[in-house]
């Protein structure tokens, strides 16, 4: 028998990937989905136990050797607070998406592909989390792929309402290729000045180096791996995959994206940035903090201008993440421990926000047949579950007090005030107003009018899409008010990314 | 001069990225595009390869000598960047094997596989495609 | 307005706005006039047997406030209707176009 | 014993309105503001409720500051009132909206810390924001947008300011710096401010954000521009809460701050001029607002413990005959469908019970001796004249009798009396009536039994009671005031003439200087830069070999057309080469 305990770190993605390779051999009917719900939700239970083993441990992580091989030959697994986090809201979202799949996919995706659609999609799921739970940079960059095919796949699936959308997942197939080759370019280059794989033993050579600051091998290194990681987690201005492949995705898709890819892009950042590069390297010696902070800050203004323009409510949302992630990015290019919590903190707020709203668009979707704005209007009137959920997903992306959103927003302006940044602090703020003009073309649409068309006959959503929707909805608004969990935990997580442990 | 020309296979590398990365800028068809971009990252493999080249190495070959130890033949080059790029190729091709999909189903629902064509396509069809 | 409104003499002007009340029931606005007329010339001599509390010297003044009441709103409304309003009027239309 | 804050009551029972209908929905409307009223008084002395927020801070919900007692009363009380007032109204999302917006305002004066002041504060721009939109129309729906950005505006500016003082007192190693005592910058923390570091500018970011709700111009264009549009009842809940919050905040934090005199003394004559020239029967309310929350600003500037009473008192008495004239005005509007000036006269003849409590809430806002405006407004003058201010008190004293020409006057004169139109529309419904008669009761009663309502102001007899409304001279010189500026109203009807017309204010950089801006400068630029940006990546996609046709879709804006996959692949090469050189050269 296996021991769990022990064998947790490595669970949390053997689980998955085999239950992934099994899906295919579901059939058709509700078996898929039944199948992928029972494997997301009980590598969702593994993480919750990863997470509380870790926090009853007290100690700073938790080192798993694949194969029992010595971590500087063979594969490291490592957990600390920061990616026992991210992992917690990877799978968690993961299984919260699927149990919404069903219907939805039902509606959008040719019956025979549905056992394919769902071993992708774990598949996926299994990526993300390898690519968080790995202390192997090479591992990163296998996994890193894992996550991406099974992606452009999924993206594609939406042909079947949109034929867009392999136009839009061929183009995040090149650039995202690109990327991922950067970045397989920097651990390259790494690996030529370390010797090693190791993450933690690759700090810890590059910070032996005696002209680490000028060691011309490591700075094409870190220019590879900066722009790799900004493509990945869709930094303006490389964020031109993102807006499509968010819009033409099938509804589940685009939730699960919204909420976990681009946060485990960020998450890269911080490993590659903090734990090898180091704080001192990556924001003291190099001037990139500042090149992250223009691209964060136009990032911020730019999306959201492009944001109002959308007609589609997707597109919009799509534009608003990539604006949302120049707010991660610029709190953790502060390098300060308010900053780097905010953009932690945010990982989670904003992935339970958008998650929940994607969702919600996807059950537009189901009942309407569009997202675009002119299908959303009136549509309170009938839909009432589901545009409230908009709606106070809406508030949350505005940053309002009592939503998870106003958390972010408190930490990232104390950072960027620790910093002196006050061109930042307008630049969050004016972000928020901004974002308030798009939810509120959002609002006004659903409350404001009368349904014509399809919307005129709309039912509510299914129970089964309006749960997983309200649970998302509702822990962005559970996190606002009381934020002990999360703010506790992204100040640790902080601290230990400032602390330079990689 | 000789240093320059000494590392040539970076060299190679680099052109050969290049060359891939011009393809996908500058060709139409995406075949073409997939293929440059099967190109760029070709060029990656032999970035690796060429870093793991010990000078007058071989091949990491251990055996047992006389006293019973286990020793390697002589000077061996780097065996882990070879590993790691079987690896990065699978990727590669995993990667042309999607790509190559999208494009056919890409032919099956625009009829054509020009970046051009069906650019031209998507804006007639209005919608999100302004942003 | 009224039919009035052509007329020019001061007199005229001062009774057009009173027309349409004047049409009703003239009896009325006589009364109103009357009483109010009255009521403003007894407040305004109540001075006389009213001691004010000085702050500025100004305000002991026997009838300050009634000629302050009648000087500031005669400048307010001047100065309303006839700068800010040249400056600032426009139709209310103006923000629909 | 109460252990929450009583405004949750109404925060949380308007979630339940939505899902009840008919008597019972009517029954919960009118039980929801008196349970928080019942509530609000059954609060300990000593009350102190924390809850704990990030790391250590801790929010403290419920504490008696010393102007809560008013406010939170008086908020409880124009809650009733404007749910009766509404009683008879279907909208679904006004009523819930606005009970959040008057809970949150009830809220507001039980926080004891900055943090759940500034939350509250916030969800009453929520609240208020869809009370505004709730008018249902084109034109709410886009001034409702347009408040909600201004006070979301104001929001960020004030967070700003907090933070910079959390942050600076977090440094100074403060152990809870959110408690308000430490925010409350009087003269002695405020004026006496140099400009060392951020935490210095704190203050002035936080004024800036209360000034904002509290419409100060040139930041008060939002509330002309946006009440006016609500519903008849939206309106009458949106007069009471967002200026008198302000009010209240200014009163905690920057009592005695001198700047507040001066532009409390703006407000006062701006609320006038705007009003003169209005056309709109409730625009011309609502610039009355403005003037009013002036006196009040006024005396929280000289902050002195009678002007404070004063501003308290006014607040109080305020709520009341503002939303009792906003009543009349909307019982006018749902009665005929009209809101102009122009439009309107002659309502006398059928609508009795409308013009009487009208004219007693235009008597009561020009405190008129025996009604409320008369006990509270008098206080902040003569604080005014005990501390010398001479160019204050002067200004207050031609205010006072300007109030008295526009919304004493003007605005029942030109709607139930001047010209008949031959609109013989009834009284309205009894809910209606029903509300304009309580509050029109509530505006005699308190100028004549004022004693309770000085019992629960800020600094209430200290030694012995502090200020005394009726003496012979104080009735004397306001009735002489107010009657000879009446004097002054009829004899410059003719000028009075209204007119289709409005007045330009601040809101015209919003609605028309920045569009006109963006179209003929702006744009143009983005779009230059566009095209720059197009023609930079043809060319250099040219320099490849690769020629592609421009895109000759001329409407579009360049900069926001999607990036084609060639651009995309040069920028990113082009940001490698960014890192790569900053790399080298750093």
């Amino acid at each position: 028998m296996i021991d769990i305990q022990a064998n947790l770190p490595a669970l949390i993605v053997v689980i998955p990937l085999l239950g992934g390779v099994l899906a295919t051999f579901t059939g058709r009917g509700i078996l898929p989905w039944a199948w992928a719900s029972l494997v997301t939700g009980a590598t969702f239970a593994l993480t919750l136990r990863m997470m509380a083993t870790l926090l009853q441990s007290g100690a700073p992580y938790i080192s798993y050797e694949l194969g029992n091989w010595p971590r500087w030959w063979g594969i490291e697994y490592r957990v600390d607070l920061l990616n026992a986090f991210i992992l917690l809201v990877v799978a968690g979202v993961g299984f919260i998406t699927t149990l919404y799949a069903r219907e939805s996919v039902n509606d959008e995706i040719a019956k025979d592909r549905h056992h394919v659609f769902y071993a992708v999609w774990i598949l996926a799921i299994t990526g993300l989390l390898g690519i968080t739970i790995t202390g192997d940079a090479f591992n990163v960059y296998v996994l890193l792929e894992i996550s991406s095919l099974t992606v452009y796949a999924l993206i594609a699936m939406g042909k079947d309402r949109d034929r867009r959308a392999l136009t839009a997942s061929l183009r995040y197939l090149i650039l995202g290729s690109v990327g991922a080759s950067f970045i397989l370019l920097g651990i390259g280059y790494l690996m030529m000045v370390t010797g090693t794989l190791n993450m933690e033993d690759m700090h810890n050579q590059l910070m032996r180096l005696a002209n680490l600051d000028t060691n011309r091998t490591v700075l094409v290194a870190f220019a590879f791996l900066l722009v790799g990681l900004s493509i990945k987690m869709a930094l303006y201005p490389l964020h031109m995959w993102l807006p499509k492949a968010y819009t033409y995705a099938p509804s589940a898709v685009s939730a699960l994206l919204a909420a976990t890819a681009t946060k485990v892009g960020v998450y890269m950042a911080f490993r590659f940035l903090f734990g090898i590069f180091g704080v001192g390297f990556s924001f003291y010696a190099m001037p990139s903090h500042l090149i992250l902070l223009a691209m964060a800050s136009l990032g911020i203004v730019f999306s959201s201008l492009a944001a109002i323009r959308q007609n589609n409510a997707k597109s919009l949302l799509a534009y608003s993440s990539v604006g949302q992630i120049g707010y991660i990015v610029a709190g953790f290019s502060l390098a300060n421990p308010d900053g780097v919590a905010g953009s932690i903190v945010h990982i989670f707020n904003h992935a339970v926000t958008k998650g929940g709203m994607f969702l919600a668009l996807g059950a537009v979707a189901y009942r309407v047949g569009g997202t675009d704005i002119s299908h959303l209007r009136g549509l309170a009137k009938r839909m009432p579950l589901t545009c409230g959920a908009l709606a106070l997903g809406g508030l949350g992306l505005i940053g309002m007090p009592l939503t998870a959103g106003f958390i972010s927003k408190w930490y990232l302006v104390k950072g960027a005030m620790g910093s002196g940044m006050w061109g930042l602090v307008v630049v969050v703020l004016f972000g928020s107003l901004l974002a308030l003009v798009y939810v509120w073309k959002l609002i006004e649409a659903m409350y404001f009018g009368e349904p014509t068309g399809r919307s005129a006959e709309a039912k509510e959503a299914p129970l089964s899409m309006l749960i997983p929707i309200w649970i998302l909805v509702a822990l962005s608004i559970y996190f606002g008010v009381d934020a002990t969990f999360t703010g506790e935990t992204a100040t640790r997580a902080a601290a230990g990314l400032l602390g330079g442990t990689p | 001069m000789t240093e320059l020309l000494g590392i040539y296979n970076y060299w190679i590398y680099v052109v050969l990225m290049m060359i891939g990365f011009y393809g996908v800028i500058a060709k139409k068809n995406l075949i073409k595009q997939a293929i440059a971009l099967g190109l760029f990252q070709t060029g990656i493999f032999l970035f690796y390869i060429s870093m793991a080249v010990v000078d007058g190495g071989t091949a990491p070959i251990w055996t047992t000598i006389g006293d019973g130890s286990i020793k390697a033949l002589g000077p061996y080059d780097n065996p882990l960047p070879h590993v790691l790029i079987l690896t990065a190729i699978v990727v590669s091709v995993s990667v042309l094997a999607v790509a190559l999909a999208i494009i056919i189903n890409i032919k099956w629902k625009y009829g054509t596989i020009e970046y051009d064509e069906i650019t031209a396509m998507d804006r007639a069809s209005g919608g999100g495609d302004d942003d | 307005m009224s039919d009035h409104d052509n007329d020019t003499g001061i007199i005229a002007k001062l009774r057009a706005p009173w027309q349409s009340m004047l049409d009703e029931s003239p009896k009325a606005v006589r009364t109103f006039w009357v009483v109010s007329l009255v009521l403003l010339l007894l407040i305004a001599f109540a001075d006389i047997f009213v001691h004010h509390h000085e702050h500025f010297g100004i305000d002991g003044t026997p009838g300050f406030y009634s000629l302050y009441g009648l000087g500031a709103c005669v400048v307010m409304v001047l100065g309303s209707k006839f700068v800010v309003a040249l400056v600032l009027k426009r139709k209310d239309t103006y923000y629909d176009d | 014993m109460i252990e929450f804050p009583p405004g949750l009551i109404l925060v949380l029972g308007a979630l339940l309105l939505p899902f009840v209908k008919g008597p019972v929905r009517g029954a919960l409307s009118l039980l929801l503001p008196l349970a928080t009223l019942v509530a609000v008084w059954l609060v300990p002395d000593d009350a102190n409720v924390t809850v704990s927020f990030l790391q250590g801070m801790e929010m403290t919900l419920v504490k008696w500051n010393r102007p809560t007692a008013v406010f939170a009363t008086i908020f409880s009380l124009m809650a009733f009132g404007g749910a009766l007032f509404a009683l008879n109204q279907n909208r679904k999302v006004e009523l819930p909206a606005a009970f959040v917006y008057a809970g949150s305002a009830v809220c507001v004066t039980f926080a004891g810390d900055i943090l759940s002041l500034f939350i509250f504060w916030e969800l009453m721009a929520v609240g208020s924001s869809i009370v505004v939109w709730s008018g249902n129309t084109e034109a709410s729906g886009r001034a409702g947008l347009r408040y909600a950005a201004v006070h979301f505006l104001g929001g960020a500016v004030m967070m700003a300011g907090i933070l910079a003082h959390v942050f600076a007192l977090n440094a100074g190693g403060v152990e809870n710096p959110l408690l308000l005592d430490y925010f409350a910058f009087g003269p002695g923390g405020f004026d006496a401010l140099s400009f060392n570091g951020p935490g210095d500018i704190a203050p002035f970011l936080i004024l800036i954000g209360i000034l904002i709700n509290a419409a100060t111009p040139p930041f008060g264009s939002w509330l002309a521009d946006a009440y006016p549009e609500a519903s008849e009842s939206g309106t009458v809940f949106l007069s009471a809460f967002t200026t008198k919050t302000s009010v209240y905040v200014l009163m905690i934090l920057f009592a005695g701050t001198e700047l507040l005199i001066y532009a409390g003394m703006m407000m006062a004559v701006y609320g006038i001029v705007y009003a003169i020239l209005e056309n709109d029967m409730r625009r011309i309310l609502a610039y009355s607002i403005v003037n009013q929350v002036g006196f009040m600003v006024c005396g929280i500037g000289i902050g002195t413990e009678m002007a404070l009473n004063g501003a308290a008192a006014h607040a109080f008495a305020h709520i009341i005959y503002k939303a009792l004239l906003l009543m009349s005005a909307g019982s006018v509007l749902y009665m005929t469908g009209k809101r102009k000036c122009t439009d309107l006269g002659g309502l006398y003849h059928t609508m009795p019970i409308t013009m009487w409590c009208g004219i007693i809430g235009a008597l009561a806002i020009s405190a008129f001796p025996w009604t409320s405006g008369f006990i509270s407004k008098s206080m902040i003058s003569q604080a005014a004249a005990d501390n010398h201010l001479f160019a204050a008190w002067m200004v207050l004293t031609a205010a006072s009798a300007g109030v008295f020409l526009h919304a004493g006057i003007k605005f029942p004169w030109f709607v139930f009396f001047q010209k008949d139109r031959g609109l013989r529309p009834p009284d309205p419904p009894w809910n209606m009536r029903a509300a304009m008669i309580f509050f029109a009761v509530l505006c005699v009663a308190l100028g004549v039994w004022y004693e309770p309502l000085y019992a629960i102001l800020p600094f209430p007899n200290v030694n012995g009671p502090l200020y005394e409304p009726y003496t012979v001279s104080h009735v004397v010189s306001q009735l002489q005031l107010l009657l000879w500026s009446g004097l002054a109203f009829f004899l410059l009807l003719p000028v009075l003439k209204r007119t289709l017309t409005i007045t330009l204010d601040f809101d015209w950089f919003y609605r028309r200087f920045v569009p006109v801006l963006w179209r003929s400068v702006l744009k143009p630029v983005v779009t230059v830069f566009g095209w720059s940006r197009d023609v930079f990546f043809i060319e250099s996609k040219r320099f490849a070999g690769a020629m592609t046709r421009a895109d000759t879709e001329a409407a579009r804006i360049p900069l926001f057309r999607e990036w084609s996959l060639g651009s995309a692949m040069v920028l990113i090469t082009f940001f490698l080469f960014v890192f790569l050189v900053v790399g080298y050269t750093h």
